[in-house]
């Protein structure tokens, strides 16, 4: 049961964008279409899982035992960018057609914050390493979700024509708000 | 600009000797800070215990294993003058409006309560916050009381509570969380 | 269908380089330009010309499937996600020691990327673009 | 550019929050209050002048190729030292700030600035540049916090700004939603849309 | 149950003022313009100059290509001028100007009104003659028929669906045509199954022409191989691919024409007309033009020679009402409004219609409220909203990948739109721009 | 506790390393070099993003001239000729001067120019309109009225003048062509801004033969040949029945504009002419004083208008 | 004749229906709602309608005519008294008037003109400042006056829903706390405690069923949200009855009828298609009956039509309509 809370907490509950503010600026940036959202979601989801199995082996059998956790945030920056960029390159280096069929298909995950957010909460909630994943993967569905979403809306509003004051950013702030108000309707569900 | 050259090796320099100044800054403001620290969390405990109990000058903390949640609650027995004045038990309970909060309850000898002080929450700011002592007076009805079931429900389930307006959640986390302490206390043999 | 537009760097009978310019997440952010902490802000894509031949600096546009840049996505991101769940999954249940887990689990995608690197010849037939003029 | 130009650009004109939409997160997330607004925005701006001094001071030891790491570690450094020093010496507000504080680190602002300016600059341009822009950025998120704090919680800083009704007992009736997170994103939305509609005319 | 097409499609009050005039003969005008493009496909070429003398059914205009048809004179006189007028597309176009000079006739043309019953031309020979005569679809489109009786290699006509619907409100020519030349007609039809070579024919008539449905009924007994349908009423029933789902239940596919499903549509009158090009050797020099409009004083259905000025038509009607606000040429559906009323009758022209000023201005219109009401009315399950959004953005591939080139421009989605939005006129503009860009990437 | 600094420069320094090689790999990989010279030529740009260069966004066509030899084919239309200059002496490259241009209507057919004869109702739209049919008046080539080019001039340069229902294009126009693309009868032209802003051109694209022309519309060229004969610099042509004046020869010496029967020909920004009130176009410019608010010959008064 | 012809592309005739006729035939709707409402909680239910309604009208009419600066018209469409009349429907009889303002500021102001007025909004504006107040004074919006005629103790001050969540929550079971409630019939009428307008099941039935003979409406939406309400509660009722009430009782309590006839239908913020709208009312139905279950709060109708609402685009985008030709059945 606890992992059906984690999961239904990290989608809906507390969603990551909408309830927790994370990864507001790929969020806000998300492009109409709602396959690079969904391909988006499919990516974010791989790299917080990776982020976190990595930050969450460094904090519990480096920096705990050593008790030096106060070097989480340098060491947990270091670390995702490294790991993730390592990714890649990897992937360029093993398949350059591959690479760079997702570099057209993908805007590029500039999610630092949501998933250094995510390894980070990873660790204060006392997670275990499974826990940990669990997390990872649900969150990364509830930015998917978010931005999902927000593909439709976003092609909706420029369709329609939005006031000129209101255009772009405001309207999408405003829209985010009005989606979070609805979405704490979800509250108490765990 | 006379840039260093990008080699393998003077990257690797570089590096190593920025990482090692940051660390050993960072080492040296964790010395620094590490007793600020300490203090600032002991102080929020010490307060807290303060609050809850009455006048003590010596202290002892212990973990309890409370074995209804698989968990451990901590006791924090005060002695004024090496007489035992009170206990103050740091609980926490999982019903609140948005998942766990925790706060700490002072039992005199006799067990009944003495006080109690909100350590942690997520509840709305507004709504289920005022359960601390600092945003309305719904906590001081616990002074006094004697942990009994009544006086630990609240008024909508026919206990003597008054709950804190459209938010009955939280405070019947709250008589929850208290009713946790006092069973552990209870369990542990009545140290009285 | 994705589109994206770019500029041919350099461009023989079979195949053209083409630098496009991303459209990240950060198009709207103004620092994008300072700010390389994972963003790369071009990308060089091969593209198979069909004897035609660009000039440099010819402004075209790309233009791959969607299906492609799905299973990109699954070879890229998916496949390996997903063996790594399972791997991590299965050793939970065995009951081996997180460290292990963990350790394990990223160990996998080592040889899932020197598979990857095998079947090199059979991905690049799959991910072809063209190229439209602009 | 003069010294004074530098400094005050970022604070209407290249304004980080309300133009540049950058570090939207921690906007968001800690200016429920103008207090937190304020502290947060502090902080940024210690680790903004702070880094940009530092990268500034070393920016010809440093090869091109690791300037990206070199840089993350400096900020990093400082973001840790903001993070203890906060933890030491006030535990409330940073109890409030939650992980908002480590995320400092990944806040596109600094690593810009230190990137866009400070590698490319003298110490004292650099530590005007990052005074400039963090000023602008806590101005923004202490904006942002006192119009969410006075609407839903009908206090600014804490004080009471007696704008609602009370109830029998005293109490304000205030409009939560603006301390929640919907609040937040509303706010912002119409500030920014302000602003904008300032800076036309 | 009636039959009638699946999807989508509105009632606009039929207004049938003139369906009980019978057909007049319109005298002689003064002079025609006879343009040279009245129909789809290339211009025909002209072959006459200024002070040729021409007869009724000289042929003036030669067919230029294969979708093309030729034109012939309507009247006998001179030749004034070939010059640019206006004609119902709103732009001023080539056109013989022809002064009449009494009515001499050529001698090929079998004036004689007697019903010429068997069919004695081949097959080929009949498509050359439908050719010859100039004959082209009269329901609206003017598409060469010659052309329609082609049936490409491959393909195989096995039916042939004579569009008697006269779905648009007012127009009655297509009725009093049924009404009173029924047996031309018929043979008209069993002239196009023998061009076609099938045996199969089906007439659909909607069921508010109850008088039409029973008079052809009775006669058809003598034409065997054809049916006559009668439909439910139900705007745009005339469009083809609707009537044929309506009558044989199949479906064109997007982009195709009918012979894809092995069907054939032509108009009543066009029947009538190969009748009197076949049977006759009578060019299409005249046609049926309903006159109507509620401000008219005597609703009529004329028989007029093509190159008749509409104002010709309009007095013949009982004049010019003093407070018309628009003309329109053909039904108020699909009709395109004149612009000058001094535009020549072609042979596209079903009617005329007038619009008292206060019938004849559009609301001012507002957003969309996404009510789906345009859905729900578009025939060919299209989103009007969304294509006029298209057009208006400039979005042109969405349009297109949204079929935008499969509107019929039937109108129903601004009849029904409640906020008057201008889908159709939207929607055109798209389907130009699209249908350029297709062609370009054909090259 | 100074074993915690010992653990702390070990693990540090390690990921240090670790991350130096990594990123090492990954800046060989990944020579993201970013010219520097790009921001400073961003920073010369309007940053309007308005694709008037041809370019997404200010900052790919900054990139986009950095990477060229050669930048004598590009052109801001927002930040003109001055912002050029400035970016060629920044990149150290050759620069073109670029005659600074502006859009002109190509249509004078004012309501007492050219009578209406219909009144048009379908969508606010010159293309749909355009599509349908002549327009309101007898003109098959003129402005339609409805305003599409004013609807997608980014700079507000360009207004519907209400009395004579022609658009006006303002001083503030940048030549960026968004006007003349939408337009769907053509009618607006890029034009050298000439000296003080001096123009001249025939303000008309009427290709039908005299009679027609002039019966739809009283300014019509006709397609006459006189301003031909008239130019001493061979800077007219007629085609089409249509005069057009080409704006790199012409050398605005005003002569062409009293022989057009018609006063299809438009000299702008001109000192009044002396004496000679017969001059055809004296008339007009009594008309159209350059004092005040354009009223009769607006469209091109700029100087008047703002 | 001296007039001038007017030339306009085709079709040169229209249909009857308007945008204003549309919207006062739900305004006309709504009235046997409005009825019921008075009689049960007095002059109070109609001075805040008409307050919601004058308020919503007039905010539309400045925001229109003083930040958009267009032409003002449609604050006066009807569109804006919908609003209006829904908002009050949806509060409490005894809500602060102040309060009603400032939700009709936010229902027209944030939920519908920002997005560009009447059309091009993407939530239902109504529920925008329903549940603005909803989070902003819980207390408020959620103390409920017993209505006139139900002055008995185990009535009063709570909805049939909140009283059942709250027992649940205690321990108690279904058939205990069924006691207390209202029987189906007063569900039906609307005799029960709750928002002005929501009450009766009746009255709003009516309504809807007007507005389905004039075409306003359609059955998609409402008739999946009930199915879709009706088959969940069954399910959860069969597993256990004591936990989870009976499908009647779901169906006929909270806001679920109001919603699924007035707010889901609102052609603005609905999909377009029937198919579309089928799969709108399911997730309506499947998000509500999570968050009565489960939730923390004892309704969710006004939540779920607004989390669907912003689906809408996306469901518009997989449920085109079946376009002629493409799918050949020729048979
Ligand atoms: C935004 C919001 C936040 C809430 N936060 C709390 C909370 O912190 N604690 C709580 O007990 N109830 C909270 N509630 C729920 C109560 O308002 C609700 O009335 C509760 O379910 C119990 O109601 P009662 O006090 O009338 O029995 C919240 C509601 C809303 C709308
Ligand atoms: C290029 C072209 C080729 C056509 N070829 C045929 C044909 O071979 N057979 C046929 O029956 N109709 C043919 N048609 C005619 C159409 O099917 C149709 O009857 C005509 O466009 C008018 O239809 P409408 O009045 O419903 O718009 C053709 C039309 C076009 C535009
Ligand atoms: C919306 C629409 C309505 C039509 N209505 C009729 C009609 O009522 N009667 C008719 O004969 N043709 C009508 N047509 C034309 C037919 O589609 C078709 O072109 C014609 O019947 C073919 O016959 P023809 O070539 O002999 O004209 C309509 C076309 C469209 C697009
Ligand atoms: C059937 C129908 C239902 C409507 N329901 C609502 C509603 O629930 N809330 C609302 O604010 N407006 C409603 N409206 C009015 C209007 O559509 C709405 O305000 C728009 O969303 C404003 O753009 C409704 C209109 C119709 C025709
Ligand atoms: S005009 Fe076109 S889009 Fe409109 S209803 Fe007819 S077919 Fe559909
Ligand atoms: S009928 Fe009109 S209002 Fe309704 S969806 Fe279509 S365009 Fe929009
Ligand atoms: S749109 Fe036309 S008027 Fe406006 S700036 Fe561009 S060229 Fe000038
Ligand atoms: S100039 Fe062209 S686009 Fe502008 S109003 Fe005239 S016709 Fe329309
Ligand atoms: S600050 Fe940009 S994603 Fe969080």
């Amino acid at each position: 049961m606890e992992i059906f809370a984690i999961v239904i907490s990290a989608i809906l509950v507390n969603n990551i964008v909408l309830m927790q503010f994370l990864g507001i600026c790929p969020f806000m940036g998300v492009s109409k279409k709602l396959s690079t959202a969904v391909g988006m979601t499919g990516a974010v989801t791989f790299v917080m899982v990776l982020a976190t199995i990595v930050t969450y082996l460094i904090q519990t059998y480096v920096l705990e035992p050593l008790s030096i956790g106060y070097l989480q945030t340098i060491s947990f920056i270091l670390v995702i960018a490294a790991f993730v960029q390592m990714v890649e390159i990897v992937l360029k280096k093993v398949s350059p057609p591959l690479y760079q069929a997702l570099g057209v298909f993908l805007p590029l995950i500039t999610t630092n914050c949501a998933i250094m957010g995510v390894a980070l909460l990873t660790i204060q909630n006392s997670y275990n390493l499974m826990e940990g994943i669990i997390f990872a993967i649900s969150s990364a569905i509830g930015f998917g979700i978010a931005i999902i979403l927000f593909a439709g809306i976003r092609e909706h509003l420029d369709l329609m024509g939005v006031p000129k004051g209101m255009r772009g950013t405001p309207i999408a702030l405003v829209a985010a708000g009005i989606l979070a108000m609805a979405f704490m309707g979800f509250s108490g569900l765990v | 600009m006379a840039k260093r050259e990008s080699t393998f090796g003077n990257m690797v320099i570089t590096l190593f000797a920025v990482t090692f100044i940051a660390s050993a800054t960072l080492g040296g403001i964790y010395e620094l800070t590490k007793e600020p620290i300490r203090r600032a969390l002991q102080a929020k405990k010490e307060a807290s215990i303060k609050k809850v109990l009455p006048e003590f000058d010596k202290m002892k903390s212990f973990k309890v294993l409370y074995e209804e949640a698989g968990d451990s609650l901590e006791f924090n027995e005060a002695y004024l003058n090496g007489e035992h004045i009170g206990t103050a038990i740091e609980t926490y309970t999982d019903n609140g409006f948005s998942g766990r909060f925790k706060i700490m309850v002072g039992f005199l000898p006799d067990g009944t309560i003495n006080n109690t002080a909100v350590l942690e929450h997520k509840e709305t700011p507004g709504l289920g916050d005022k359960m601390d002592a600092s945003k309305s007076d719904f906590s001081d009805q616990f002074k006094g009381l004697e942990p009994t079931k009544p006086n630990l429900t609240v008024k909508k389930d026919g206990g003597k509570v008054d709950a804190i307006t459209a938010a009955t959640i939280t405070s019947r986390a709250f008589c929850d969380a208290i009713e946790r302490a006092n069973k552990a206390l209870e369990t542990k043999g009545g140290t009285k | 269908m994705i589109e994206h537009d770019g500029i041919i760097v350099s461009s023989s009978p079979t195949k053209a380089k083409v630098r496009i310019l991303n459209q990240s997440a950060c198009i709207s952010c103004q620092m994008k330009g300072n700010c390389n902490l994972s963003d790369m802000k071009e990308k060089f894509i091969d593209v198979k010309t069909m004897g035609k031949t660009y000039a440099e600096n010819d402004k075209v546009t790309i233009i791959g499937t969607e299906t492609m840049g799905f299973k990109a996505l699954f070879y890229g991101y998916m496949l390996p996600f997903l063996i790594l769940l399972f791997t991590v999954i299965l050793l939970t249940l065995l009951k081996i020691p997180e460290l292990t887990v963990g350790l394990i689990g990223l160990s996998t995608l080592i040889p899932y990327y020197i598979g990857l690197k095998l079947f090199h010849k059979k991905i690049e037939n799959k991910f072809s673009f063209y190229l439209k003029n602009r | 550019m003069s010294q004074l130009k530098n400094f005050s650009k970022g604070f209407i004109k290249d304004n980080a929050v309300f133009v540049q939409l950058l570090g939207l997160c921690p906007t968001l997330a800690v200016t429920s209050s103008a207090e937190n607004g304020l502290g947060m925005g502090l902080a940024t701006t210690f680790v903004l002048v702070m880094a940009n001094i530092v990268v500034s001071l070393v920016k010809n030891q440093i090869p091109d190729k690791v300037r990206i790491p070199s840089f993350i570690v400096i900020i990093a450094s400082f973001v840790t030292i903001v993070d203890l020093s906060m933890a030491g010496f006030l535990p409330t507000l940073h109890a409030s700030l939650g992980i908002f504080i480590p995320l400092i680190v990944v806040n596109c602002l600094v690593l810009g600035r230190a990137e866009a300016f400070a590698s490319k600059n003298n110490i004292g341009s650099s530590a005007i540049d990052g005074l400039g822009m963090g000023l602008g950025f806590a101005f923004a998120l202490t904006l942002l916090g006192a119009v969410r704090e006075l609407l839903g919680a009908g206090s600014i800083f804490g004080l009471d700004i007696p704008i609602f009704p009370v109830t029998d007992k005293g109490a304000p009736i205030t409009m939560l939603i603006f301390v929640l997170a919907p609040g937040a994103f509303i706010v912002l939305g119409y500030l920014i849309a302000i602003i904008n509609q300032l800076k036309k005319s | 149950m009636l039959k009638t097409f699946k999807i989508g499609g509105v009632h606009p009050e039929e207004n049938k003022l003139s369906a009980g005039a019978a057909i007049e003969q319109l005298p002689l005008p003064d002079t025609v313009s006879i343009p040279v493009a009245q129909h789809i496909g290339a211009p025909a070429k002209v072959l006459v100059k200024r002070n040729d003398k021409v007869k009724v059914g000289t042929i003036i205009a030669e067919s230029g290509g294969f979708v093309s048809a030729n034109i012939h004179s309507s009247v006998s006189g001179v030749v004034q001028k070939i010059d640019n007028v206006y004609d119902a597309s709103g732009y001023r176009r080539q056109a013989v100007i022809i002064k009449v000079e009494g009515d001499e006739w050529e001698e090929s043309i079998d004036q004689s009104t007697d019903v010429k019953k068997e069919i004695t031309l081949s097959q080929k020979e009949i498509i050359d003659q439908v050719n010859a005569m100039g004959v082209v679809g009269l329901g609206g489109a003017t598409f060469p028929t010659h052309v329609k009786l082609m049936v490409p290699d491959g393909k195989k006509a096995e039916v042939l669906l004579i569009n008697g619907v006269e779905c648009e409100p007012y127009l009655t020519a297509d009725h009093r045509l049924m009404l009173e030349k029924g047996h031309e007609m018929m043979i008209g039809i069993r002239i196009l199954m023998k061009a076609l070579g099938i045996v199969k024919a089906a007439i659909g008539i909607e069921n508010n022409k109850p008088d039409a449905i029973k008079t052809l009924q009775k006669i058809s007994v003598e034409y065997p191989g054809i049916d006559i349908v009668s439909l439910k009423v139900k705007y745009p029933q005339g469009g083809e691919k609707q009537l044929i789902k309506a009558v044989i239940n199949r479906e064109v596919p997007s982009g195709k024409l009918p012979i894809e499903v092995g069907a054939v549509v032509q108009n009543v009158g066009t029947a009538f007309a190969v009748y009197e090009a076949v049977q006759k050797s009578k060019p299409l020099i005249e046609r049926i033009v309903t006159v109507t409009g509620k401000s008219v004083s005597k609703p009529s259905n004329l028989l007029v020679r093509i190159g008749t000025p509409v104002s010709k038509l309009i007095e013949a009607a009982g004049g010019l009402p003093d407070d018309t606000g628009k003309v329109v040429s053909g039904g108020p559906m699909m009709g395109k409004a004149l612009n000058d009323l001094e535009a020549p009758v072609t042979k596209g022209t079903s009617g005329v219609l007038i619009f008292a000023d206060k019938e004849a201005h559009r609301k001012a219109y507002d957003a969309c409220i996404r009510c789906g009401k345009c859905i729900t009315a578009c025939p060919m399950g299209l989103e009007p909203f969304l294509l006029m959004s298209y057009a208006e953005q400039q979005m042109w591939k969405e349009a297109e990948d949204d079929k935008i080139m499969d509107c019929i421009e039937c109108g129903s989605c601004s009849f029904t739109c409640p906020s008057y939005r201008p889908l159709l006129d939207y929607i055109r503009l798209g389907k130009s721009n699209v249908s350029q860009i297709i062609r370009s990437r054909k090259q | 506790m100074s074993e915690i600094i010992i653990y702390t420069v070990i693990t540090l320094s390690a990921l240090g390393a670790v991350a130096a090689v990594v990123l090492f790999f990954i800046a060989k990989k990944f020579k993201v070099y970013e010219d520097p010279r790009i921001d400073q030529v961003e920073e010369l740009l309007p940053a309007a993003n308005c694709g008037g260069c041809g370019f997404p966004g200010c900052r790919a066509f900054a990139e986009a001239m950095v990477k060229a030899d050669d930048i004598s084919e590009f052109n801001c239309p927002v930040g003109g000729n001055d912002t050029m200059a400035a970016i060629a002496t920044a990149l150290g490259k050759e620069l073109q001067e670029k005659e600074p241009q502006i859009a002109v209507i190509r249509c004078n057919g004012t309501p007492e120019h050219r009578k209406r004869t219909t009144k048009y109702e379908g969508a606010s739209s010159c293309s749909v309109a355009h599509n349908l049919y002549t327009g309101e008046t007898n003109c098959a080539y003129g402005c339609l009225s409805e305003g599409d080019c004013v609807v997608v001039c980014d700079f507000d340069a360009i207004y519907m003048d209400e009395a004579t229902g022609l658009p006006v294009v303002k001083d503030n126009c940048v030549a960026c062509g968004a006007c003349i693309t939408a337009c769907p009868r053509n009618i607006i032209e890029l034009r050298n801004r000439g000296k003080k802003e001096r123009r001249i051109f025939i303000s008309c694209i009427n290709k039908d033969k005299g009679a027609p022309a002039k019966k739809a519309c009283s300014v019509a060229c006709i397609g006459c040949g006189k301003c031909v004969k008239e130019c001493p610099f061979d800077a007219i042509t007629l085609e089409n029945n249509l005069a057009y004046i080409d704006y790199e020869k012409c050398k605005l010496c005003r002569k062409c504009v009293p022989v057009c029967p018609t006063n299809a020909i438009h000299e702008l920004n001109f000192p009044p002419r002396k004496a000679k009130p017969a001059a055809p176009k004296a008339e007009k410019e009594t008309t159209a004083p350059k004092a005040d608010a354009a009223d009769n010959k607006p469209k091109q008064d700029n100087n008047s208008t703002n | 004749m001296n007039r001038l012809l007017t030339v306009s592309p085709s079709p040169h005739v229209k249909g009857h229906d308007s945008v204003r006729s549309i919207m006062y035939g739900v305004v006309i709707s709504l009235i046997p709602a409005l009825g019921v409402a008075v009689y049960f909680f007095g002059l109070d239910a109609l001075k805040l309608t008409l307050i919601a309604v004058i308020a919503s009208v007039i905010f539309e009419w400045l925001i229109h005519k003083f930040i958009l600066k267009e032409r003002p018209a449609s604050a006066f469409d009807g569109s804006a008294i919908i609003t209006g009349m829904l908002l009050a429907f949806n509060v409490p009889s005894n809500l602060p008037v102040w309060m009603l303002v400032v939700g009709a500021l936010v229902a027209v102001g944030v939920g519908k003109m920002s997005f560009g007025g009447l059309g091009k909004n993407i939530f239902n504006p109504a529920l925008v400042g329903r549940v603005f107040m909803l989070i902003s004074w819980p207390v408020e919006m959620t103390t409920w006056p017993a209505n006139r005629f139900h002055l008995t103790d185990g009535y009063t001050g709570a909805t049939p829903l909140g009283m059942i969540k709250e027992g649940i929550g205690n321990g108690k079971t279904v058939s205990e706390l069924m006691d207390q409630v209202p029987t189906a019939l007063d569900f039906f009428v609307g005799n029960m405690s709750g928002s002005l307008g929501e009450i009766s099941a009746l009255a709003i039935l009516i309504g809807g069923i007007y507005m389905l003979m004039r075409k306003i409406i359609t059955w998609h939406a409402p008739i999946s949200i009930f199915g879709t309400v009706f088959i969940f509660s069954a399910i959860m009722h069969t597993i256990n009855p004591e936990m989870y009430p009976a499908p009647l009782f779901h169906l006929l309590t909270g806001g679920l009828f109001i919603g699924a006839i007035y707010m889901a239908t609102d052609m603005v913020t609905s999909p377009m298609t029937g198919k579309g709208q089928i799969i709108f009312g399911v997730g309506i139905g499947v998000i509500t009956m999570l968050i009565r279950y489960w939730g923390a709060y004892p309704e969710g109708v006004s939540f779920a039509i607004l989390i669907m609402n912003a689906t809408v685009p996306i469901i518009n985008r997989y449920t085109k309509p079946q376009r002629f030709g493409e799918e050949v059945n020729n048979g």
